[in-house]
């Protein structure tokens, strides 16, 4: 029901920015956390070695999940009928 | 930098149990109540290792270990803490922060001589010794882990002495309170990175043996022992 | 699943408020001074030093605050009668009444802090941690000037001594 | 519900969304107690401190950390099965993928909540972020339960999209939420392929994501010097008791809604069967892994790790011990390999007993090791508390409610790909068969 | 698996009882308002005082440390010759009981069974005219009066004032007199010390020197450096404690038979002709008689038979006695407990004799005895013998006054000691908590905590003379008074126009101090060891102490916390002693009942261990929990046994064990120890308070047979027999197996630790 949509199209593309943006929030949060940690170990200089291995494969798994959610549900944007 | 260590005479020690009680009083280690006893949570920094017996009847001897914590060289416990409540410092202590613990007893997890203790309940210290906890030390609240620090506190004390004093610290100012109070004198303690001090003589000695060496855990607090002939 | 984590979430947040609230609050042994003390007028007008009445702070691990028998050596004759705060503490003194302080600065026990380390070794001014007393001509009633953590780790990073948590922590 | 009169042909798939029986409001309720004193008594925890739970020295870790390990493992169920069943092009995974998505993502907000409840000062549970370290196995836990959860959610929502879309255009309740949720799909082709690419590469990412997620929860052990812990095969090891009682969970979940929501003529005996086979391959697994694992200790006979070893053979644990083996081993085998026993109630008793063993194996792992320290102090003892008991309820309640309310929202079996594979998947395997069998007349040609 | 889910609800309930009684015991322990303040929220401000330990004879120098002038830790005081820094748990669990909640605040009075609180003058005015009237009906002889001697100077003032007011039966309740008494009962004055300069063997009966004896803590270094020194030490005890595991040689043995194992060792001795003769020529009258009937009665095989002891073992220990240059066969009262233990001492001492006791010494003009005006141990010592039998006898007693001894709890007998207590019309008692005995009070005079009272302890076991001194290290708390100040007043009252001599205790103490001025020797404890050539300077009268007054001599022994004559000269010990006189007292014949056991039936063997002295460790939490600790039994009463008897009742390591005596029926948790005799079950005493302290645990003395010594009323502690009647599960044999290859966990099983 075409009409439907229509109707709710303005709300609908800011809510789901804002559904979207949570993802990206987590992954920056995590980011941030991870750098920060490592930040810590270098500050009492504790492994530093071991953090930055584990914050790299922290980080890069969040990052391509958020732009994994980010490509479909903008690919699913662009994809909508045109004559709607 | 010093790095503290202990040496423990076993062929001296008389297992009169002093080292205990100081230790409990010096340090306001919680006397938990009958029930939680009972259980296993009794707490103790310092504890004798249950009972070994060596030969047989009549000529059999019990060999009790004092036991606290090893201070490790490399430690086992602060490898695995999530938050830096225990690390181990410049001066080879390992200390526990006890406003920073989360209480995920990983540590103890992961103590191959089971030396920390955990308060597992509200403080039900008695009202006699409430009276005379040691100002120095925090009675630690529920839910954190806790162990022998080496008196910390002492060094503290020490090295403001000697400071005003306008001195080096010298070996005696610091001593913890289990090698202080023993009557055998069979508690050594101090530097062992000092060629001079009595503890690095100690440490060469043939008797000397830690324990659980095979696990490379280098502990800082060794044992003398050998057959009294 | 909702409420499940609402709840463990509100408990948590209770938790944790409630014990900021306590941990921030001044142990019950401390009630309002019975005598409403001037730092000013001792301080200002009469020119003693902090450390004159705060004895343990050159000496001792906590600066201390004196007790009657301390007063008394000054208040023990009632110079100026129209002082309504003199006859209070002159009376004080001659009953020999204990005076229940109270004390701005709690320290946590897990805090070892000596007065002691910083005002006699380390040279440091009071108001440094405590701020300028001087001016209050009455009892706060809050902390005149907190303190936190952070502060200790300013003064210790600048002047490049140990931050290490072992050192204050036990 | 006047809105939809054009019905469905998976119409019963829709069922369990618009109807409600009295059962559930009944069963929810109860659930919903259960669940609450477990609240009540983890706030008595939080007052009192963890003394009111059974732990003591030297058994400093109990049920929470076991539900931890538990949870976690049954969460592979999901994910991970689908992932590779989606892989592997198996068509009969088609009614199934759904369920075990779900059934990951409730399960890991329950497991990844018990570290929190084993705290001794949750209150403090933000040092983690100013100090913590990442060089301890509990980060590595954090940081990888939260990736896999992220993932397997998104897995879980992105097969979910075109039902969304269908509930959508039904129109009825919650329409706006699934308008929201749908994202404007609206199965044209390009949004068919956007989100079959998106599927794809997901698939592959979970698959590590999830293993790597068990193997650091069996290194939290395998790190540490205990005897029973320190061992190399843990990883593995604990990898494939997840997915073992993952599968268990599943078919019970299965079966459980085909039997309340008449699902029969979905989740087939055929599916059941395939899903046997597997239970009884892992299970076969699980016992190779076991077997090894104990016969290295016992023939290496280190005494601390004999003393561990003798408490859970003979000593203290040795009637949880057997037990276990019986429910992940002796029970499996003898209903999944018999074709007599071999029908849906018989897979039903052989996963229910498979789920028990692995908690009673979490069991098995944590306490024994810890109950022995290698010093000689005398063997730790750990009775569970009410509280303890209670927790573990509620976790249980907390996981059913979860799907009820999900069976709610959501299709609990993914129509889109019923519909799919109703239309196309004969087209499209027999083509790939075709693709991969020899031509007739190639065979000709060699005969002359 | 001792615990199960009912218990483990208790856990729950019990510890929010826990909770609440602390917050009971808070309102119980009543400081002053003002105090209070100070104590939670004051300056701080750290100061340390000196004092003595008055836990034990030994008399060791303690460092207080105080807080805003409260007591809140006790060390060693490093300077003192006593322990040299060193001090026992005891000690340092001391400082707690001042603060104690259950601690009398006041003198109170028994009003039909409840105890209220009535002024001193009140209090003081009962206790006098009670005695007034005795004396005026002429009954000094039923008036008993109980006091300990840790500190000699107080039980001199109590000796005093029972010589004064004429009363006969002062009884010491502590093992000093006791040790000493069958050396006056044979009319011999005991020797002084082990002289550990000269002793190179030392054959210990029984006594645990370095943890209950007369002065544990110089013990405990004396046997380190007499072992460093490659000397021997053999111990004859019924039980290895970690303090008898410090010697070479432990011969298990029941005190019944250490008489015949003696006289055994006596045995090769006088064959091998390799005793002292001179000594047994000069002063061992009847000597022939002694030799015959060692000779006749004591061959290796016989002795074998008596003592159980294989005579090879004998000879061995025989053979080593005899060749050392000067060996000590030690005793103190663990002899005694036992039916015949006065024949143990004198078998010992006639042992002794033989080697012309060159192993002991005594200090040359040693002027202790002056100092008590007249010498203690020559008091007639009463023993608890006569109290029992006057109060089992149908003949009253009037009065008993009680000073700090619980001899309710460390007797044997005790329903009957109870009741028979009940009866008699007057008992007073100074001590600070309603314990076993002072419940029985009709007045209680609460005397001051250890830390207020001032006194003065010293003991010859050194061979050196070392006084130290206890003063008050806080002012007192609540109001209690002094005893010897009480028992002033009274001589005073009940004898008008008595010349005392000094007005009040610390006057009397200060007399003491004052014989110690006045000689002008030794110095104060505030300096380290002198040395040799100090020594030698000293030898020549060169002094460096001069003291213009006595008053600034007091002053600096007060801050000195003692002082003590390093250069004092010793005496060989050569003691008069008659055949006739040692034996006369009861017959000869060996009783060894104990080795034919009826089956299924235990020796019931109560040890006592270090923590505990005389069963006052109860006030004490601290002491309380450690006290089982290193078994790991907490707060319960446990029982050690031979895993081998155990096998034989097929009775499980750690189970909870219901055991009968004649006495009733008790549990307790067994413990597998290899280090028990067979045959003998080990139990602690010092658990089982009721009355006050933490009650947990069992009295084990409770359930005992009441034998005693009949000179000296000495429990006895190894001849109750015991059965097992009933046993939980326990631990499974499999981790029981597991507990006996233990040693090869330590990691240690490269090198045998041999402690």
């Amino acid at each position: 029901m075409p009409g439907k949509i229509k109707s709710f199209f303005g709300k609908l593309i800011f809510i789901q920015i804002i559904l979207l943006s949570f993802l990206w929030m987590l992954a920056a949060g995590m980011t941030l956390l991870l750098i920060n940690l490592v930040h810590v170990s270098y500050e009492v200089n504790d492994h530093q070695s071991a953090s930055i291995a584990i914050s790299i494969l922290g980080i890069a798994i969040f990052w391509v999940l958020a732009g994994i959610l980010t490509y479909v549900l903008f690919g699913l944007y662009k994809g909508r009928k045109k004559g709607a | 930098m010093p790095k503290y260590g202990m040496v423990i005479d076993l062929n001296k020690c008389t297992q009169c149990e002093a080292c205990i009680t100081a230790c409990k009083l010096e340090n306001n280690v919680q006397i938990v109540s009958k029930e939680n006893a009972a259980l296993g949570r009794a707490m103790f920094w310092m504890k004798l290792l249950d009972s070994n017996f060596e030969g047989a009847y009549p000529d059999i001897r019990p060999t009790k270990i004092p036991m606290l914590c090893l201070q490790c060289d490399e430690p086992p416990c602060t490898k695995v803490c999530p938050v830096r409540a225990t690390y181990k410092r410049d001066d080879g202590i390992v200390a526990q922060i006890y406003p920073q613990c989360i209480g995920c007893r990983y540590c103890m997890a992961n103590c191959p001589y089971s030396a920390k203790t955990f308060n597992w309940l509200k403080d039900e210290q008695q009202i006699e010794n409430e009276k005379c906890y040691n100002t120095d030390v925090s009675v630690r609240p529920k839910g954190v882990v806790e162990k022998c620090t080496f008196c910390i506190h002492r060094l503290q004390a020490a090295r403001e002495k000697a400071k005003s004093e306008h001195r080096k610290l010298q070996e005696s100012d610091y001593i913890p309170a289990c090698a202080e109070v023993c009557a055998a004198h069979a508690i050594y303690f101090g530097d062992l990175d000092d060629p001079h001090s009595q503890v690095f003589k100690l440490i060469n000695d043939y008797r000397k043996f830690t324990l659980q060496e095979e696990l490379g855990t280098k502990p800082k607090v060794y044992y003398l022992s050998a057959k009294a002939e | 699943m909702k409420n499940k984590i609402l709840i463990s979430l509100l408990s948590l947040i209770c938790f944790a408020a409630s014990y900021y609230f306590f941990s921030n609050r001044p142990s019950q042994h401390e009630e309002f001074a019975t005598v409403s003390f001037s730092h000013y007028v001792h301080t200002k007008e009469h020119k003693i030093k902090c450390v004159n009445c705060h004895r343990g702070a050159e000496t001792q691990m906590r600066a201390g605050i004196p007790n009657t028998d301390y007063c008394s050596m000054c208040h023990s004759t009632l110079i100026n009668p129209s002082s309504e705060r003199e006859t209070v503490i002159y009376q004080i003194v001659k009953n020999n009444k204990t005076i229940q302080w109270r004390t701005y600065y709690n320290l946590p026990d897990y805090v070892y802090f000596s007065h002691k380390r910083h005002v006699n070794l380390g040279k440091l001014d009071c108001t440094a941690c405590h701020g300028d007393m001087s001016e209050q001509t009455s009892p706060e009633l809050k902390n005149y000037n907190p303190i936190e953590m952070q502060l200790c780790f300013n003064c210790h990073e600048d002047k490049g001594i140990t931050t290490d948590c072992g050192n204050c922590h036990h | 519900m006047d809105n939809h009169q054009i019905l469905d042909e998976d119409e019963i798939l829709f069922r369990p969304i618009y109807q409600t029986g009295k059962g559930f409001y009944v069963l929810a309720a109860a659930l919903l107690t259960v669940f609450m004193f477990g609240v009540v008594m983890y706030i008595r925890q939080l007052i009192f401190g963890l003394g009111v739970t059974g732990m003591n020295e030297p058994v400093t870790w109990g049920f929470y950390i076991i539900s931890f390990v538990f949870f976690i493992g049954i969460s592979h169920a999901g994910t991970l099965i689908s992932a590779i069943l989606r892989l592997s092009k198996a068509e009969w995974r088609r009614p199934i993928t759904r369920m075990a998505e779900v059934i990951t993502g409730i399960v890991l907000l329950i497991g990844g909540l018990h570290p929190i409840i084993d705290l001794g000062r949750p209150d403090r549970i933000l040092n983690i972020f100013e100090r913590g370290r990442l060089q301890s196995p509990l980060l590595w836990d954090l940081t990888s339960i939260t990736a896999y959860f992220t993932a397997s959610t998104i897995y879980l929502y992105l097969p979910l999209i075109p039902d969304i879309a269908l509930l959508r255009d039904r129109g009825g309740r919650f329409n706006k939420l699934y308008t929201i949720l749908s994202w404007g799909y609206e199965g044209t082709e390009r949004q068919k392929h956007v989100l079959e690419r998106a599927i794809n590469i997901l698939m592959i990412m979970v698959i590590p994501i999830a293993i790597s997620v068990h193997t650091v929860i069996s290194w939290i052990f395998s790190m540490t010097l205990q005897p029973g812990w320190h061992s190399t095969i843990f990883g593995p090891y604990f990898v494939v008791g997840a997915i073992f009682s993952g599968i268990a969970a599943l078919i019970i979940v299965m079966i459980a809604f085909r039997k309340t929501f008449h699902f029969d003529d979905y989740l087939k005996k055929i599916h059941f069967n395939y899903l046997g086979t597997l239970l009884l391959v892992m299970s076969l697994l699980w016992f190779y892994f076991t077997f090894a694992e104990y016969l290295t200790t016992f023939y290496g006979h280190e005494p601390p790790e004999m003393r561990v070893f003798l408490y859970k053979f003979t000593g203290g644990y040795s009637p949880f011990f057997w037990l276990m083996v019986f429910c992940n081993f002796i029970v499996p085998v003898v209903f999944l390999s018999n074709k007599k026993l071999k029908t849906i109630p018989g897979i039903l008793v052989a996963s229910i007993a498979v789920v028990i063993g692995m908690w009673l194996e979490r069991l098995i792992i944590v306490v024994p090791s810890l109950a022995n320290p290698r010093l000689p102090f005398p063997t730790g003892i750990y009775i569970p508390s009410l509280t303890e008991i209670s927790l573990l309820a509620a976790a249980i309640a907390a996981f059913i409610l979860g799907f009820m309310v999900f069976s709610k929202l959501f299709p609990l079996i993914s129509i889109w790909e019923i519909k799919v594979g109703r239309e196309e998947s004969v087209r499209i395997v027999s083509e790939r068969l075709n693709e991969y069998l020899p031509s007739k007349g190639h065979i000709r040609k060699q005969i002359v | 698996m001792e615990i199960n889910r009912r218990d483990f609800m208790k856990l729950i309930g019990g510890s929010l009882a826990g909770l609440a009684l602390g917050g009971a015991a808070g309102a119980m322990m009543k400081l002053p308002k003002s105090m209070e303040a100070v104590l939670y929220s004051g300056p701080r401000i750290e100061s340390w005082k000196l004092t003595a330990c008055t836990k034990c004879p030994g008399g060791c120098s303690l460092k207080v440390r105080l807080i805003d002038n409260f007591p809140i830790q006790v060390f060693g005081n490093p300077l003192s010759p006593v322990n040299e820094g060193g001090i026992c748990s005891m000690g340092l669990a001391s400082v707690a009981s001042i603060y104690h909640p259950s601690r009398l605040t006041g003198p109170v009075k028994n009003v039909n069974g409840e105890f209220v609180p009535i002024s001193y003058d009140e209090a003081y005015k009962i206790l006098s005219d009670e005695l007034k009237k005795i004396i005026s009906q002429n009954k000094h002889d039923d008036v008993f009066l109980v006091t300990q001697t840790e500190s000699r100077l107080r039980a001199g003032m109590f000796n005093k004032f029972s010589e004064e007011i004429g009363f006969k039966n002062l009884i010491l309740d502590n093992f000093r007199t006791a040790s000493s008494f069958p050396y006056k009962n044979i009319s011999v004055d005991a020797p002084d010390f082990i002289d550990f300069d000269k002793c190179d063997y030392l054959l210990n009966f029984g006594s645990q020197m370095a943890e209950i004896s007369n002065n544990p803590l110089y013990y405990t270094r004396k046997i380190n450096e007499h072992r460093s020194k490659g000397f021997k030490i053999t111990s004859v005890q019924p039980k290895l404690t970690p303090g008898i595991a410090k010697s070479d040689d432990w011969i298990p043995l029941l005190p019944v038979s250490f008489k015949d194992f003696a006289l055994g060792i006596a045995y090769v001795l006088l064959r091998d002709e390799k005793y002292d003769k001179n000594f047994t020529g000069k002063y061992f009258s009847g000597f022939n008689d002694f030799r015959q009937y060692v000779l006749d009665n004591y061959y290796p095989d016989k002795a074998q038979e008596l003592t159980g002891v294989p005579s090879d073992k004998i000879l061995q220990i025989g053979r080593e006695f005899e060749n050392a240059s000067a060996p000590a066969a030690y005793f103190d009262e663990a002899v005694l407990y036992n039916s015949n233990g006065t024949q143990n001492a004198s078998a010992i001492i006639a042992l002794n004799a033989l080697k012309g006791f060159r192993g002991f010494g005594k200090i040359k003009d040693n002027f202790f005895s002056s100092m008590l005006g007249k010498d203690n141990e020559s008091i007639e010592n009463i023993s608890f013998a006569k109290l029992k039998e006057r109060l089992s006898g149908n003949e009253s007693i009037q009065a008993l006054i009680i000073s700090s001894s619980n001899f309710v709890f460390n007797n044997p007998g005790q329903e009957a000691l109870k009741k028979q207590l009940s009866s008699i019309p007057f008992i007073v008692s100074f001590s600070s908590f309603v314990d076993e005995t002072s419940s029985f009070a009709h007045l209680i005079i609460p005397d001051h905590d250890d830390f207020e009272k001032i006194d003065l302890l010293f003991d010859e076991s050194m061979g050196i003379p070392a006084i130290t001194i206890r003063q008050p290290v806080v002012s007192q708390f609540f109001n209690t008074v002094d005893t010897g100040d009480i028992l002033i007043s009274l001589m005073k009252d009940l004898k008008p126009g008595i010349k005392i001599p000094f007005q009040n205790y610390s006057d009397y103490i200060k007399q003491a101090a004052n014989k110690i001025y006045s000689n002008r020797e030794g110095i104060l404890m505030d300096q380290s060891k002198p040395t040799a050539i100090e020594k030698g300077l000293r030898k020549i009268g060169w002094n460096t102490e001069q003291y213009p007054s006595f008053d600034d001599f007091w002053d600096s022994l007060l801050e000195a916390g003692g002082w003590w004559n390093p250069f004092a000269d010793k005496e060989s010990y050569n003691p008069k002693i008659d055949f006739k006189q040692i034996f006369n007292k009861g017959s000869l014949l060996p009783k060894s009942s104990l080795y034919s056991l009826p089956n299924n039936n235990l020796r019931l063997n109560i040890f006592r261990k270090n923590l505990d002295y005389k069963g006052s460790m109860s006030i004490y939490p601290v002491l309380v929990e450690q006290f089982g600790s290193n078994w790991s039994v907490f707060y319960e009463l446990w029982a050690e046994i031979n895993p081998d008897t155990a096998r034989k009742f097929s009775v499980n390591n750690r189970s909870k064990v219901v055991l009968r005596t004649n006495k009733g029926k008790f549990t307790a948790i067994l413990i597998y120890n290899p280090a028990v005799m067979p045959g003998n079950l080990d139990v602690p005493f010092g658990l089982g308070h009721v009355d006050f302290g933490d009650n947990c645990g069992v009295n084990p003395l409770a359930y005992s047979d009441d034998l005693s010594d009949k000179q000296t009323g000495k429990a006895t502690f190894s001849e109750t027999l015991v059965e097992i009647v009933s046993a939980s599960p326990g631990d499974s044999p499999s981790s029981a197996q597991i507990m006996t290859n233990e040693n090869k966990m330590t990691g240690t099983e490269s090198r045998s630790i041999y402690a």
